[in-house]
């Protein structure tokens, strides 16, 4: 079946240690958005906010069927997958705040969320960008003789663009170690007409392409994880592309920058029995792998986090006015700005103060 | 001439609806801007006022978008194409150069497209490096194409309808900072003429020439200017940028000897460069001081506030640069 | 079988005076390359010339599928196609000479033929650049409640560009009329990397975009008419796309320029044992529906009209160099320059004769 | 120094197996550079001196081909992807800006993307308004993108071993009509720097600048210049866009007084523009006429030889134009 909206069968539980880290990484992941989400809207936090709830299970089971020496590229929706991959939450909310002390300096924001020491590539803002980027990686593993596996996470929006496409026929014909896990939203916020219509077939079109196609129950980590696992098992050791359907319920939060969850009482009722998080959670209960106060303890471990990212974030100064040029290339022992030449006769440093937010999409 | 109070954002959609009524030819092609009313809201209503078949929602697919609605002006139709941002532009610039721009030419002109491209730009909501282009001085290279930048909602709405009606390609470009912009519109079918400048502000010592919202931080700078120097400086607003109304350019820097140039793209092959080379062209010994361009810095923008504002090129830049050309 | 490399049954012959036409029309092309390939050796035609040498059955069988109402739309190789639509070889040649006669006045050149009102679009340079514009014009007809059909040429190296698969994907979620003709290469100039890897699951492809595929042996032009003509007849009545798989020999011209077949003489001897325009030639002898001289005068004709379109290509003026800016706006009322402001102080004409050619492509 | 007479494009080979046998992380890619040699046979051997692994022909996918070079890059290697022409590049340019240009900045300096995208632009051969595309400008608007256009084999070799060693990703401009250009290449490990202006040709009565094959014409306008009107020009090839030494032009202009700029892309929004914006600016009170700017006409290139030629900027034209500054 194409797009399973429940696993195909029930999968056997890890080690506990491993469960109980998956379950604390899925519920950083949620207080991290309820978070960010509140501070976006207190105006703390700016720009496009695409939040991640209900996708915890997808980027969390994702991830940890990735090895260290791994590389990871995404969508916008870039601070959750760093927080998954194991970045400080401190540096991700710091980030978002635009400060210095930011995985990017404040320079990219939620969108270009990066983190290299980690193989976290980033964060790409425009729909499908990131896959020729993700192939070219791919490719330079195995010309560099390296067992290592690219995963490039994209929407089922971007199977419509010219970038899957072609990505895809490139990754065919050069057997390119990547494996690209498409989020299939059959909530939240997407394009239905697209949706709809573009990746009702997604694996007939990926095997159009002679893709290697999988799909997995993305509101279940063990599902997610198993297959995304033999995804880059198949990627890793017969060197190919594998594509992975994680059909994906994303919360019912209205807007993709709100975390709180709005709706209609019933499509809050449905997605609630939906929750990967609380699904996950209780399962580990229900096999006694977890008591209730571990559980309340790896919640509050993640809002104690989370907290302390805040303030981390919040004591974080903002970047200097003058470090504009900064980052932007690598000088060879030249000076800053030797690269442009920089038309703007006088420029004032215009105080800075949270300002009003336009309605944005 | 009767007005209404509306943003720039509904003067748009008023605009969009008044030529999808007065011309069956009219559609509307662009992601998200049917269910979703497009990302900033412009086509509010319009899916259920006129339906599928004229609204199209289309996949993300930037080039074929324009593409299509290059294929379908030719047929007969006046496509109105929204493109989600200005960077998704650049997706597509091959059609709109060579499908678009170049077609009538290289057909020896057998064929012409009535196309208009919607698309918004600029800098101001912390979108960060990727969604906060200003690319006009990209299009502007293009023979063939038309370019509006309006920065009223009169404009907004009067530019657009001229576009719709224009035989040429249209490249319409939008200031995302300025959709909850509030204005006098005119009341029903008022078009604005492409090609000419407005003076937002008379002066006499000084001109201010301001593209896209430039225009409005020009008039902010004239303000400054007058309110703390005594400086009288005049604000030109070009409105479009292909035709470009040099003259009216020319004559005010006549008058005031002195000119900046303001712009919210970066510097190097921009509008500004293009406006001060040919000015100082044509009134090379009435310049008193050299064109002096306030742009947006030479850099990404950068999603922290205080990065994004100094990439910005703001009113008190612009004022900074006046002084320094009238020598004080 | 995606791939035939003959037709899949003896087709049967259309009516007599039919069959002569077809006959004729691919003579005229045939005969035309012939003399535009050695005007272009001795410099009278310059840029870029794409012979169709080996394709006249596809490109006129192609054609013949077709009403007057319809669209057309190909590639570079367009002056074959407006010959097969019924354009005048005159004003044809006159394009590739650079002249006022020609049909686009000498602007446009051999890549930009376009007769708008044969309802030939063009032309197109950019490969794979004219499939989202006849997406537009099938959409354009289905709007304007007209039952006619766009037709799209294009080569089988184009199908692994996003341009492919954007406007396959957008004629199946919205139902176009478009017939896609994909001239699949096995020989000539082609990029031999790409049609071996892209091409091979071209079928296969385009059905994962959930299209309607059908496949010919394009050097046979009595199974590409019918072919096509099925796909128009389904296309027309079921507003839907349909692509064609027309599998083709170009001939071993080396280069995409010369007409003169060259290779070594094997390979000269099998492609002239598959040459559309011979073989259908001696299929109609063969049946009695030609007799030698009837074919020796269909030849004098083309030949005759051909020199006919060389010396009206001679004698046609070069464009004035002051008409640089026509054609260029459509002008209210305005003048001509208008729409841009020329830097350019001063314009010398420099003299024109023709220059050397620098070897290309 | 030895030297060896090469063409631009032997001399781009030699560049490339040079740097191909330096480094190991060098590869190339592009559609037909394998087993076609390239679209301009500059890649000439080299598929079967290196193999597949190194020289990747790609099918036709202009973005994804500079995504792939960037991805690998960001992963260790230094790709150079060749675009067939630089119009296929416009369909690469989300890439280009995005991918490219603005990692470095957007990941906080974590990312550097040594990659070189190498495509030819120009008319000169008839091939028509889609094939005879000058688009530096459009690149030189992107901060963070470098770029080349050589005009000279020795500076097509030298830039290019340069492009190839640098951090920074580059855009390196070919003209279609100089790759049977013949000049003295010197032999070996010999690298031309970014950001150094070069003088053509000594002279006093004014500067001519010009870019890409602009500079050869320029040059050709001194001679008319000098063998015709006894008017002594300067010529300076600037080289390299991005960096621009702009310094080495100011002196020029401060001794000269006068300024032609030779380019041949299109005048709106084009490098000349910038160029004599900068001028003005900079050295106002030395310019005793207007920069004058000698550009593409703001017209597609038709394909008629006399519509090609008549949309040039050619050496009779830059002359005039240099004669009209002088005031002769
Ligand atoms: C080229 C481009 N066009 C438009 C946008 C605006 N945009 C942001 S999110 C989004 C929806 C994309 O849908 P999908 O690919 O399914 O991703 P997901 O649902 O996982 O967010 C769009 C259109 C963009 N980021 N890039
Ligand atoms: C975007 C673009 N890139 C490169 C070229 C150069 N080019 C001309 S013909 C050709 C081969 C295209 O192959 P295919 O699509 O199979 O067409 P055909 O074999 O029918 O000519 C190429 C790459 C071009 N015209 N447009
Ligand atoms: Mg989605
Ligand atoms: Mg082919």
């Amino acid at each position: 079946m194409n797009t399973p909206v429940t696993s195909a069968h029930q999968r056997p539980l890890p080690d506990p240690a491993i469960a109980r880290e998956w379950l604390a990484a899925m519920q950083l992941i949620r207080r991290f958005d309820e978070r960010a989400g509140e501070l976006y809207a207190a105006g703390q936090i700016g720009g496009f906010l695409h939040l991640a709830v209900g996708e915890e299970a997808t980027i969390v089971g994702a991830s940890r069927a990735l090895e260290d020496r791994d590389w990871l590229l995404t969508t916008y929706r870039a601070h959750a997958h760093a927080l998954a991959r194991g970045t400080e939450p401190s540096r991700v909310m710091a980030e978002l705040f635009g400060r210095v002390g930011g995985v990017c300096h404040g320079r990219g924001g939620a969108m270009h969320v990066t983190d290299v020491e980690r193989r976290f590539l980033g964060g790409f803002g425009l729909v499908g960008g990131h896959l020729p980027v993700a192939a070219g990686a791919a490719m330079a593993s195995t010309y560099q003789g390296r067992a290592e596996v690219t995963m490039c996470v994209l929407g089922d929006g971007a199977t419509s663009n010219g970038a899957f496409a072609e990505s895809l026929n490139l990754a065919a014909i050069w057997n390119l170690p990547v494996v690209l896990v498409v989020t299939r939203s059959l909530g939240g916020y997407a394009a239905p007409g697209d949706a709809a219509a573009a990746a009702a077939d997604l694996v007939r079109k990926a095997e159009g392409f002679g893709i290697k196609t999988l799909a997995c129950n993305g509101m279940d980590i063990l599902d997610t994880q198993a297959v995304c696992a033999e995804a880059v098992r198949i990627a890793r050791t017969e060197r190919r592309p594998v594509l992975v359907e994680a059909t994906n319920h994303r919360a019912p939060t209205g807007a993709m920058s709100a975390a709180k969850i709005k709706g209609d009482k019933d499509e809050v009722a449905a997605w609630k029995a939906r929750d990967p998080l609380a699904q996950f959670g209780d399962r580990l209960v229900e096999v006694g792998l977890l008591d209730s106060s571990e559980r309340a303890r790896i919640q509050m471990q993640a809002n104690s986090s989370i907290e302390q990212a805040v303030s981390f974030a919040g004591r974080s100064p903002h970047p200097a006015a003058g470090s504009l040029y900064d980052e932007l290339y690598v000088l060879h022992g030249g000076e800053p700005g030797w690269y442009g030449v920089d038309a703007r006769g006088t420029t004032t440093q215009a105080e800075v103060a949270p300002h009003e937010r336009e309605v944005q999409p | 001439m009767s007005t209404t109070t509306l943003t720039y954002r509904e003067a748009l959609n008023q605009g969009l609806r008044e030529e999808l009524d007065r011309d069956q030819r009219v559609i509307l092609i662009g992601e998200d801007i049917g269910l979703f009313d497009g990302a900033f809201k412009v086509t509010k209503g319009l899916l259920a006022d006129y339906g599928e078949a004229r609204i199209r929602d289309t996949p993300s697919a930037e080039s074929t978008a324009v593409g299509l609605g290059v294929g379908a002006a030719l047929v007969g139709l006046r496509p109105v194409v929204e493109l989600m941002t200005i960077t998704a532009a650049l997706r597509a610039l091959d059609q709109v150069l060579v499908s678009a721009a170049q077609t009538r030419f290289a057909s020896g002109g057998q064929l012409s497209v009535p196309l208009v491209i919607r698309t918004p730009q600029g800098s101001g909501h912390q979108l960060g490096p990727t969604h906060s282009h200003s690319l006009e001085a990209m299009l502007l290279q293009i023979p063939g194409l038309l370019i509006a930048a309006p920065s009223t909602p009169a404009d907004a709405k009067g530019l657009l309808k001229t576009a719709i009606r224009d035989e040429n390609p249209v490249a319409f470009i939008e200031h995302e900072s300025l959709y909850g912009l509030k204005g006098e519109v005119p009341d029903g079918d008022v078009l604005v003429p492409f090609g000419e400048a407005v003076v937002r502000r008379p002066g006499q010592d000084i001109t201010l020439l301001g593209i896209s919202r430039g225009a409005r931080t020009a008039v902010d700078a004239a303000d400054v200017l007058e309110r703390e120097h005594g400086v009288s400086a005049e604000v030109i607003d070009p409105r479009t940028l292909r035709p470009l109304d040099l003259p009216a350019i020319i004559a005010s820097v006549q008058r005031t000897n002195r000119l900046v140039v303001v712009e919210e793209g970066w510097p190097q092959g921009g509008v500004g460069a293009t406006i001060a080379a040919l000015v100082q062209e044509h009134a090379f010994d009435h310049l008193d001081a050299p064109v002096l361009r306030v742009t947006g810095a030479d850099a990404p923008v950068g999603y922290s506030r205080v990065l994004e504002r100094a990439a910005q090129a703001d009113a008190r830049a612009v004022a900074a640069a006046a002084l320094k050309t009238l020598g004080r």
